[in-house]
């Protein structure tokens, strides 16, 4: 089963499961462009997915009323680009309302956010911006890198009685893998070890991880271990996985695909400083996007995308 | 339609709690008792009153960072509203959201807010829960002039025009955005106009006259419940007082606050009543003695009662907790 | 009014050249020459010809992500255009921009746009500028049906409209916003009505009419000049393809878009322009020939142009270069 | 003269000097809430202070329209946490825009940051948000924390040619201070060392280079001597003289006001890690907001705004 496909399991039982649940976006009854939400509109009816006029807003500012009130609603984004149009309902509303009111009403939504390069989608469809939410204290954050926790972290996000970002890279929507008959939840806080290896732990998430995968085959060609971690949901963030794996390599590689400077590969390489400053044998080595935004010309694009080559640069760097 | 001699007194009273409770707010903050940001609503009880009165009581509201008429008219309780704005613990929100963002869910009041417009974008999605649930009840998003011209305005209407939601948005037309005048915020100059670029009904009323607004959502309250679809309601009122306490109000002049005393809401119901012979001296007299008893009592108890623990500063956010994050 | 022969004769090359060139574009993308979310503009030709022939070379465009269509109208170089799109070196953007983010500031072009209708609160900042520099200059945005749901639409025009500014909001409305029918996007169903809320001039015109369009926004742009203030033209057109290159639409049916080319703009004036004998088979050939041979060369160029360096990635930030950061 | 004063020096001076400035806003003319553009409607004419409607998607955008075709625009965001009402402005046009379109373009925008806890503003009227411009590639970032700096770094804003933000503490306009006569420019990207000292380098912004100072006296008597670094800008960031600090002291604590996770402060300590990860001598310490939004009461919102006592506590850690 594929990533994109996944994810429409988990949307579709939890629509079974749940009458309260429903999703809203635009062009997700025909489940354009990226076919998550294809199919929904047939089994549950136009009344439970919700084809919205281009106001982002309206959309995410609607899924918070409709949560205050009862029902629990799945934004699609369309792309994670978009959520500027919607900023002040994320940032000002939806993470706020449960505390501000003291806890009398909950704000079970979740948002679903396409997003990363890719195809030369350009500045305005290819960004990463989940750095932005992790520092927003109200709001959890997911982020799968394979069908499997794809279907278990939406299911999860979906069940969950606060607010979840979902980020979904827009390049791992056709990566396959197994996907559990049973219901395989993923809890937030559970960060997975992708691959085992004692010299060196390499942070990755999404596609990151993938890549991270790839280098990692390479440098055990040249006897060089490398653990994959993967922590699948930033907030909250499951810092034992992470610094138990650290305290065994004693050296650690982060790689994400967003720009270097104030992002969520910077505030991992802290929070492990901070559980393990005295583990380290080595400084800490980043990869991710240079500091520009996302441009359109193939090898233009190719330069702003970090890869397989670059943990595998890093992680040399750090064994040496 | 009028309502029944009965209910005009509850609209009396109800617009002269706001009034009191305001003023009673307002001392409290000039005296260092209440902190933060205060806006306060004098002078246009007859919105937030008129509104409520024509709503049921498990109907919603969505308010705005002048707010604490549209909870005392929605019923909310004065004790957990004054403790609110003193901070204190057993205020409705554990004295974590304050004036600008207090919320009373056990009266359908779905919040203050400090970003403006904000509860324009809420308002649909109130209203598709509505529509699920199949309750019939409706929900109103009050926003100001100055709102009136943040794109979620636009939105909001737009998408509970096209889904015919039961919402109705009340716009507090107060003249004024701050230091900003209304003339020169909003071209065309009519809010209630903008409805029929979105086929949804528009009026333009007296909210300095409780009955013609207490009409207008009746009506548009009506048309909700029938599932036809929400509306627009521009009232016209003054705000007596300063944009927020303290503010010197250097952009108006003091007539226009003298003429805007002349329109007074409460006086003019309580005229009303008094000519129909519904009110006499010493019944108007119990009432107003019941409501400074009732704030009494909200100051007693929000003075009794203590500040939150410093600490308590870390819950409440999330209904799952706790995490180490 | 109607325009002299030879005007109109440039309307028509005009919206030939866009025609050809989205058609030679489309081919390109589909023999994989071409990269990117690809959205062409083949049927709206007379919307971009109609609005560029009514204006100065010195007035702006903001655009939206269908946007080729108004750089090539606006007198944009076929050469720079082509190469971008092919993401060289050369392009005008250097090949960061590419379709959606392309930009020709020497013709008055400010911008393709990824985020729908983020041109309509960019205009009138520049129709501030404008009035500063008091150049009788005039600003377009276009947008689509579905952008004109968003708030940027309502803020944009209001701003526009109370500080009177040379501002002309042009909706495409071709009916779709990608796969959603704009009936069920538009509370109300015109956009042109909601100029009215505004206090402005909202038209609505049969947008295939390249001389309907010319028209609407001569007047819209004398009007601008003069500095009553800005106007809104909706548009009515068709797209003959797909959303993006490779769309199923699987929304809509054959019929549509076949009924849609028989209101082909282009053979429309090549009627008129035939039936008043301005043009016969052997001028409109050379007429054709000429735009091929146009296009023809900037796809020679664009091919023959070199792909950026990949460390290029890093330049064109920052006007004040570099820094370490 | 104050903060706020040093702010309106600036902004008259730069009016003066170049007829294309102009000032844009909610209540600007009248200088409402906090009085740094009064009496410059006097001064230019209600042409150059615009008075805007409650429309912050339109002044943002309405800025870059103005300042793509020859003026140069200073917005005053009124209150920073409203910036999500004009997200996309920010994030996907003004810093886009010169790169995507091949440097055609300059966008010479100034944005007026009013941000910061005090007075139970509450959630949302107190907010940093900071975090986020920094991980937007594109925009340039200041943060004065004395007069004298309020009137260098927003004279250099208003004078660049790419846009800045400038984050000026509320709790802060009404700081006193020396205001050079003559024009007293700071560029961007220089540090200032506010305090120098020998054993614990304390790097920190706006009101947090305050509480650090006061922190440092009173350490200073226990002989503990802390060199307070403010970096001022933070795009582009003066790594030279944080580094330099660090490698004299080996010792680091990071001071800010925002929420702990995802914060300017995570990212600076990662790039002090990279600049000096072996001049370290102890884990770096961090003061940080707790990661809730900001609460009304004011024992609440004592609890949730970080203190010199906090600066104090974390110096005497890494000293240890
Ligand atoms: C999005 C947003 N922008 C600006 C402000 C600051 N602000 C608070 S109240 C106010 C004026 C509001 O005017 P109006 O909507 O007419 O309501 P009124 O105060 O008159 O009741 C402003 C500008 C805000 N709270 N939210
Ligand atoms: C703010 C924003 N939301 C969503 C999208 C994704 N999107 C791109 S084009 C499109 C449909 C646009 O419809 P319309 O405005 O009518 O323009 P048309 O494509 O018909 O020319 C959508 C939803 C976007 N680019 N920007
Ligand atoms: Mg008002
Ligand atoms: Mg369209």
């Amino acid at each position: 089963m594929d990533f994109g496909d996944a994810l429409n399991k988990a949307l579709r039982e939890e629509m079974r499961r749940d009458p309260r649940v429903f999703c809203i976006g635009e062009d997700i009854v025909l489940g354009v462009p990226f076919g998550v939400t294809k199919g929904l509109c047939e089994e549950f009816g136009p009344e439970r997915v919700l084809n919205a006029p281009i106001s982002e807003a309206a959309i995410v500012g609607s899924a918070m009323g409709a949560a205050m009130t009862g029902l629990v609603p799945v934004v699609d984004m369309h792309f994670a680009d978009f959520v500027t149009c919607a900023m002040d309902e994320v940032a000002n509303q939806i993470a706020k309302s449960r505390y501000m009111f003291g806890g009398q009403i909950d704000c079970p939504i979740t948002l679903r956010m396409p997003y990363g390069i890719g195809r030369s989608g350009g500045g305005h469809h290819s960004n990463s911006v989940e750095a932005w939410f992790v520092n927003i204290p109200g709001l959890k954050l997911c982020i799968p890198s394979t069908p499997a926790d794809a279907y278990g972290l939406l299911t999860t996000a979906i069940r969950d009685p606060d607010p979840v970002l979902v980020f979904e890279h827009r390049g791992l929507y056709r990566v396959t893998g197994e996907v559990g008959d049973a219901e395989t939840l993923v809890p937030l806080g559970s960060a997975d070890v992708k691959r085992p290896g004692r010299d060196v732990t390499v942070i990755a998430t999404a596609r990151m991880v993938h890549e991270s995968l790839a280098a990692a085959r390479r440098l055990a060609e040249d006897g060089i271990e490398v653990e994959v971690v993967d922590p699948r949901s930033l907030v909250p963030l499951d810092r034992a996985t992470l610094a138990d794996s650290v305290r065994r390599t004693h050296r650690v590689v982060i790689a994400e695909e967003g720009p270097m400077r104030g992002s969520t590969g910077a505030w991992l390489a802290w929070v492990i400083m901070e559980e393990c400053f005295d583990d380290l044998d080595a400084p800490i080595a980043r990869v991710a996007g240079p500091n520009v935004p996302i441009p359109f010309s193939p090898p233009l694009e190719a330069f702003a995308t970090p890869k397989a080559e670059d943990v595998e640069a890093a992680v040399r760097q750090v064994v040496k | 339609m009028t309502p029944a001699p009965d209910r005009l007194l509850a609209m009396y009273a109800g617009m002269l709690r706001v009034r009191l409770f305001e003023e009673r707010v307002r001392e409290l903050f000039a005296g260092g008792r209440i902190p933060g940001f205060l806006h306060t609503s004098v002078g246009q009880e007859a919105v937030a009153v008129g509104v409520c009165a024509a709503l049921r009581p498990d109907d919603y509201v969505l308010s705005t960072h002048r707010g604490h008429g549209h909870l005392v008219a929605k019923g909310g309780s004065l004790r957990g509203l004054m403790a609110e704005l003193y901070g204190k613990a057993n205020g409705i929100c554990h004295g974590k959201g304050g004036t600008m963002h207090i919320a009373d869910a056990s009266v359908g009041y779905l919040g203050a807010n400090g970003v403006l417009a904000a509860g324009c974008v809420l308002a649909p999605g109130v209203g598709l829960s509505i529509k699920h649930r199949r309750s019939g009840q409706v929900v109103v998003a009050f926003f100001g002039d100055g709102a009136a011209n943040r794109g979620p305005f636009h939105e909001g209407v737009n998408l509970a025009a096209l889904w015919k939601l039961p919402v109705i948005f009340v716009c507090e037309n107060n003249r004024w955005a701050s230091t900003s005048a209304h003339a020169l915020s909003t071209a065309g100059g009519s809010i209630a106009a903008r409805a029929a670029g979105y086929g949804i009904p528009g009026e333009s009323i007296d909210g300095n006259d409780v009955l013609a607004v207490w009409d207008a959502v009746t009506r548009a309250a009506a048309r909700g419940r029938r599932g036809d679809g929400p509306s627009l309601v521009e009232a016209h009122t003054i705000r007596w007082v300063g944009h927020f306490e303290g503010d010197p109000q250097a952009y108006r002049s003091k007539e226009e606050v003298a003429a805007g005393r002349r329109t007074d809401p409460v006086a003019r119901l309580e005229r009303l009543l008094r000519d129909a012979k519904v009110l006499d001296d010493a019944h108007a007299q119990r009432v107003r003695d019941g409501i400074v008893a009732e704030i009494d009592d909200a100051v007693a108890h929000a003075e009794a009662s203590p500040l939150p623990e410093p600490h308590e500063a870390l819950t409440d956010l999330f209904a799952s907790y706790p995490w180490r994050d």
